[in-house]
């Protein structure tokens, strides 16, 4: 299927006028920052007339910690203990992207077992990340019952995490040069029988949310993204994948071990809030099916960790790159620059929220009713940390 | 000397006697250091003296079977001579030929006797005499061939 | 509408059936997994303090206090790591980098205080209920913030070693010190244990720097015998490195080593900009070994005039006549020593105190007197006919090759004794042809030479024969020719306490025949030339100097040093010796002005 | 690739051309030069992702180098574009118009760096900083923990000692390099 996703002239960037406040007709609402249907801390600003919104500004700042920054200031070893907070609920994606630019600009080759060992923890998050997705999907029509099935099963990959990294959320298990240790003893059989479990929620969920009279008509043409919003706004992930593209970094830039594990990427032809979420509900049981697929083929043995200079005082030598990898929502990025010194001189992350909470999130709001915005944000799957930095 | 007093008194005169003779050397030595040295030596013999008194006046008990660890150092060592300008080595050879000398008198006395209290007495002076001797092996040991 | 997408959503009544996911705290306890990173524990007699952990955290959480039960212990800087858990992130860094692997974390994660100081604590010296965890965070085995494996001196191989008295380490290139100098994580604590307390880490780091000026700035401000230091020290600082605990410890005297290899000596006075202010004062030294060089080059910065009064004919002592030239190359000796003797230092050679010149007189001319004689006379066996010809001393086959004199010692050698020069014998007398033997009273671990020396010495083909006691030396049947009676030794526990004690075996004795014996049990003082009043004045025990503080003997204008006045009787002790008895006579001769401070070249206060 | 860039050549004052690695190469070109570049590159050449735009502060030589990063699904290559602006000028054509997510860079790059962009929209509001009073946080000379120690008091009862200087105290005070 060829889609138009090429920038034609129909499409206007301007920002609209705003609504004339005085004149009685609308009313201005903000949700957020601290609101349950607000996917983090971050709040919009609405302006409605009636039920309709007729205009949207997102607005960020309050978790702002400035990682890029504080990152000029550590040492290359001690940012990896800052990178994973850029986005909470997958903090992995941080560790292997600044790992990896770091390994890229020195040289550092990774044994073996370190990358099928990172690609499960990838995948593994990747589970984790979208179960909590799908409840807050869930959650923000309404539908209370699933939010507390997944929020809970999450917990159990969590408990994997902990296992594996040592923690629940941050795990810091990827670190530059490889990861922190093997996998434990009955980490495989455990991993299996909650991957099967997995499913079974999965297929539970299908029935109960995705088979639903109320989800369907709430989300079903909702937020259409239509393929030739895609580029110029910058629209990756399950957000582009869901109108027929079938772009998805593991498969077209293969890295770590994905060249090695079989799977296809997956797009649908639904490009509203449903479609969406149904190819997001395909993608988790394709990441259950690679971590089986990493459990079956990582090594056992051998090292997980290249042999490394002393990090108290190394230096990397001057550079510049950008790596990137699909996490939940698309690409994520690390765009580092060294200048041969102790810190890094400039590090960016990209997130896929920075442009699906703002630029994207502000158009499909406008028309959209009150009730549905929590349900339409959910959607775009945003996660704020990563568009404060 | 057939009674047990005597020959304790022969042994208490016989320490007396090595710790005058390491005071007299003492004070001909011409070595820095060396003065102290025997005068240490002295001060240990008058230490053996006390305990034979406290044997005598039934205060202590000489242990005849407690065995003692023998380096065999001195036995192997030349005889020197007690110079003026003894060496800190010659001292300790010295020293060590001296209790050794001893232990072997009152072994060969222990030997020809039958078994007696008097016997046990002269063997528990021979094992008093070879504790003096390792200790001055040991000494030895532990400064001139500290490094061997 | 579709009919099941109103039916399916009914399903979720079989939901109720199940069991929950939930459990009830603290009713049930679910501790951490096995590998958790939960509350720290510190195996307090493990740590040696070393703050890298303190380095590594990018919260400051941890601060390094005085424990002080653990203060004091050698290679301890007697510090532990205080935890402040209202800045900690549990990464687990601290644990990583831990050089003892003293630090780990427990899988306890419930603490609870209403007073925030609470959690605030100095792990392993704290009592916590983790602190015997036995689950939680540790190091993963195979996993490494540093290297943990040095960087390896290339060597002569032993055949080609064996050839000639060529320098057996090859010294590293720029790229392997500066790898080598990566591994160092800065502790310091070497720098309590060198005797002269050199700047270990800063050099390393200017190693790291690529400024090697710099390097040589900071080591000449505590040892202006680098270049020897860097080769033959006995490296104390490299005996308690925290990298050694679990890996290879630093190796810091090729590093010292390598920085004087890339300074040219004819710079070194730029370098150095030693600027002399005379005093006026005059300073008398006896022995121009390491220990009265070192005086000399610190009271001449003093601006003191330092006159050096030598026995023989060259300067250097025993690292010129009893440091064979494979580990230390007369020029590289000649380089420490030409800086200092640049600076304006007289030296009379063959001039022997007692017989050219009185000591009284000395005690007369000069503000002060730094003695540093050494130990030049070679202990004897005292064993039954050691007065054969054909007993050799090791000192003196030593000097004789150093001397380039022929020792004479045929084709067949036994060298008795443990030390470094009874391995310094063995191994000249390999580079000269000879099959030796090293015959030695107790086990191989108990030698005093430098592990190197002795595993060096096998290398080369020498023999050892552990715990064999000689008993006597009888002529053989020829006469350039000798046989030697010696017996095999038990080691036995001296129950008065000591070390084990070799007993020899009367009943297993062995008589060799060989062209020579080299006697290398030890060396003595020859204090001689002191009159037997002086002798007494100046308190010496076992035929050492006893010094007080300063190195100030019991005569007050007279300082001792080297191994006549020390245990150790290694050079690096010997130069620290010279250094503080320059101190102790600045602090004489300059009563009111030791405590101003002046400005060296570095720009920072002497 | 190369033919791209030859082409690029031709058109464009284009220089430091450099390859990271295989599907990625950065170029520098001046600033006037950069939106008409950036276009054509999109328009033309198939770079029509957007990845990012940031800044690199190079202040000591006076310059911000702006980074717009472009990616050519097609190609699967990236190309990075270096735009230097002189720091005391730090003013740059914005390229709103050309993709709808640039304004946000935009807006963080004024906030953070300080750097104007004529016209791009509601390049004035506030973007993570409420109410911020100090100069831009992300230039070099910003100093966080300055700012911190000014702002936030220290924790009462923390010292920490360096080991070598510890040791040195309670072992060998009058002993070492550095007193004398």
């Amino acid at each position: 299927m060829t889609l138009s996703t090429g920038h034609s002239a129909a499409l206007d960037f301007a920002q609209p006028e705003p609504p004339d406040l005085s004149s009685g007709k609308y009313v201005k609402l903000w949700q957020g920052p601290q609101h349950p249907g607000i996917t983090g801390n971050m709040s919009l600003e609405l302006v409605l007339d009636g039920d309709t919104i007729v205009s949207c500004k997102t607005h960020v700042g309050y978790l702002h910690r400035g990682f890029e920054k504080l990152m000029e200031r550590r040492s290359f070893i001690q940012n990896f203990t800052v990178v994973c907070r850029i986005a909470v609920p997958e903090p992995t994606f941080n560790e292997y992207l600044y790992s990896h630019a770091v390994e890229e600009i020195s040289g550092i080759e990774v044994p073996e077992r370190a990358i099928w060992l990172r690609t499960m923890n990838l995948e593994l998050m990747r589970l984790a990340s979208f179960l909590m997705w799908i409840g807050g999907q869930s959650g923000a029509f309404g539908q209370y019952t699933v939010p507390n099935w997944t929020l809970a099963y999450r917990d159990y990959v969590l408990d994997l995490f902990e296992e594996m990294t040592g923690a629940r959320i941050y795990h810091m298990y990827i670190v530059p040069g490889g990861v922190r240790a093997g996998l434990p003893d009955g980490f495989e059989e455990r991993a299996r029988e909650i991957m099967k479990g997995a499913e079974k929620l999965l297929d539970q969920i299908e029935r109960v949310m995705f088979n639903n009279v109320v989800f369907k008509a709430r989300s079903k043409g909702l937020g259409i993204i239509t393929p030739d919003m895609v580029d110029p706004y910058g629209i990756v992930g399950p957000n582009a994948r869901a109108c027929g593209l079938a772009r998805d970094i593991r498969k077209d830039e293969p890295y770590l071990a994905y060249d090695r594990l079989d799977f296809e990427t997956i797009s649908g032809n639904e490009a509203d809030a449903y479609g969406r979420a149904y190819l997001r509900l395909q993608e988790t049981r394709q990441s259950i099916n690679l971590i089986r697929q990493c459990l079956d083929h990582a090594p056992t043995d051998g090292p997980f960790q290249a042999d490394m200079p002393n990090v108290l005082h190394w230096k990397v030598p001057a550079g510049e790159t950008y790596v990137k990898a699909e996490c939940t929502r698309g690409e994520y990025g690390y765009y580092m620059v060294t200048d041969g010194s102790e810190f890094v001189r400039r590090v960016h992350v990209r997130g896929p929220s920075y442009t699906h909470a703002i630029a994207v999130m502000e158009r499909l709001a406008v028309g959209t009713n009150i009730a549905d915005i929590a349900g339409l944000m959910v959607s775009l799957h945003t996660y704020p940390p990563e568009i404060e930095r | 000397m057939n009674t047990v007093d005597e020959i304790l008194d022969y042994a208490i005169d016989q320490e007396q006697q090595a710790a005058d003779f390491y005071e007299d050397l003492a004070g001909r030595v011409e070595k820095g250091g060396m003065k102290e040295i025997l005068m240490e030596f002295s001060a240990e013999e008058q230490r053996h003296k006390q305990r034979l008194l406290a044997v005598k006046s039934g205060e202590h008990e000489l242990t005849p079977e407690q065995e003692v660890l023998d380096l065999k150092i001195s036995d192997y060592l030349i005889d020197v001579d007690a110079t003026d300008d003894i060496s800190y080595q010659d001292a300790l050879i010295v020293a060590m030929k001296r209790e050794r000398a001893a232990y072997k008198l009152y072994s060969d006395m222990a030997e020809k006797l039958p078994e007696s209290h008097l016997r046990k007495v002269i063997l528990g002076l021979a094992k008093e005499e070879a504790r003096h001797k390792l200790f001055f092996e040991s000494e030895y040991d532990e400064r001139v061939l500290r490094d061997n | 509408m579709n009919l099941r997408d109103l039916l399916s959503p009914f399903f979720v009544w079989q939901r109720a059936f199940e069991k929950p996911y939930t459990s009830i705290r603290p009713t049930i306890d679910r501790p951490g997994a096995p590998a958790y990173r939960g509350f720290h524990i510190n195996v307090s007699e493990e740590c040696v303090g070393c703050g890298s952990c303190h380095s590594i955290c990018q919260n400051h959480a941890i601060d390094m206090v005085p424990a002080a039960e653990f203060e004091g212990r050698t290679g301890d800087s007697g510090l532990r790591p205080r935890f402040d858990y209202g800045r900690c992130c549990w990464c687990g860094l601290c644990v990583d980098i831990c050089t003892a692997a003293s630090l780990r974390m427990s899988n306890e994660y419930a603490w609870i205080s209403e007073d925030p100081d609470e959690f605030h604590f100095t792990a392993g010296v704290d009592d916590k209920p983790w602190q015997n965890n036995e689950h939680g965070y540790r190091r993963a085995e195979g996993y490494h913030l540093y290297p943990p494996k040095r960087i390896e001196m290339d060597m002569l191989s032993p055949d080609e070693s064996v050839q000639s008295f060529e320098e057996v380490a090859r010294g590293y290139s720029e790229a392997q010190a500066k790898l080598e100098a990566d591994r160092c994580v800065e502790c310091g604590i070497c720098v309590a244990t060198c005797p002269a307390h050199m700047d270990v880490p800063d050099y390393i780091h200017s190693i790291r720097d690529g400024d090697y000026e710099k390097g040589l700035q900071l080591m000449y401000r505590t040892n202006p015998f680098p270049a020897t230091c860097g080769r033959i020290c006995t490296r104390r600082c490299e005996s308690v490195c925290p990298v050694g605990i679990l890996g290879e410890p630093v190796a810091i005297r090729w590093l010292k080593r390598f920085i004087v290899d890339q300074v040219d000596a004819k710079d070194y006075p730029r370098i150095l900009n030693d600027q002399i202010i005379e005093s006026g004062h005059r300073v008398a030294i006896i022995g121009a070994g390491p220990g009265g060089l070192s005086a000399a080059y610190y009271l001449r910065k003093k601006g003191h005039a330092v006159t050096v009064f030598e026995a023989g004919e060259t300067a250097g002592g025993m690292l010129r006549y009893g440091v064979p030239s494979y580990r230390l190359p007369d020029a590289d000796l000649d380089k420490d020593i030409a800086y200092i003797v640049s600076l304006g230092v007289d030296i009379r050679y063959n001039t022997r105190i007692g017989k050219d010149i009185d000591f009284e007189q000395l005690l007369q001319d000069y503000a002060a007197v730094f003695l540093s004689t050494g130990l030049s006379v070679p202990s004897n066996m005292r064993i039954q006919g050691e007065d054969h010809a054909r007993v050799l001393s090791g000192l003196q086959v030593l000097a004789d090759v150093a001397s380039g004199r022929d020792p004479g010692i045929g084709s067949r050698v036994a060298v008795i004794g443990g030390g470094n020069v009874a391995m310094d014998a063995a191994r000249v007398s390999r580079r000269l042809g000879a099959e030796v033997t090293i015959l030695y009273r107790r086990r191989i671990a108990d030698m005093p030479a430098d592990e190197e020396e002795i595993h060096e010495s096998q290398e080369e083909g020498c023999n050892i024969v552990p715990q064999a006691i000689p008993v006597e030396i009888i002529a053989a049947d020829k006469p350039q020719q000798v046989s030697i009676k010696w017996g095999e030794a038990e080691m036995v526990q001296d129950p008065t306490g000591g070390r084990p004690r070799p007993v020899l075996q009367e009943d297993r004795m062995h008589t060799d025949t060989y062209d020579c014996i080299i006697s290398a049990i030890g060396q003595g003082s020859d204090l001689d030339f002191l009159s037997k009043e002086n002798q007494q004045q100046l308190a010496i025990e076992w035929g050492k100097f006893t010094p007080g503080e300063y190195q100030q003997s019991a005569l007050q204008k007279v300082f001792v040093g080297g191994d006549v006045a020390n245990r150790t009787a290694d050079a690096i002790s010997a130069i620290e010796d010279g250094h503080h008895a320059a101190r102790g006579i600045e602090r004489l001769l300059n009563p009111d002005g030791f405590t101003a401070t002046q400005t060296d070249n570095t720009g920072e206060p002497a | 690739m190369n033919e791209l860039l030859e082409r690029l050549q031709r058109h464009f004052d284009v220089n430091n051309i450099n390859v990271l690695k295989p599907g990625m190469t950065t170029l520098k070109i001046g600033k006037d030069s950069a939106e008409i570049l950036i276009r054509e590159l999109r328009d033309r050449e198939g770079y029509t992702h957007l990845n990012f735009i940031t800044c690199i502060d190079y202040i000591e030589d006076g310059i911000f180098t702006l980074v717009y990063m472009l990616h050519n699904y097609d190609s699967k290559h990236t190309l990075g574009v270096h735009v230097d602006i002189d720091r005391e000028h730090e003013e740059m054509t914005s390229i709103h118009t050309l993709w709808a997510q640039a304004w946000t860079y935009q807006r963080e790059l004024r906030e953070m760096y300080g750097i104007n962009f004529p016209g791009s929209p509601r390049l004035d509001e506030d973007f993570c900083l409420e109410g911020w009073d100090q100069i831009p946080p992300m230039r070099r000379e910003f100093d966080t923990r300055v700012f911190s120690e000014e702002r936030f008091g220290h924790r009462e009862g923390r010292h920490s000692e360096v080991p070598r200087v510890h040791m040195k105290m309670e072992l060998y005070p009058k002993r070492g390099g550095d007193e004398e």
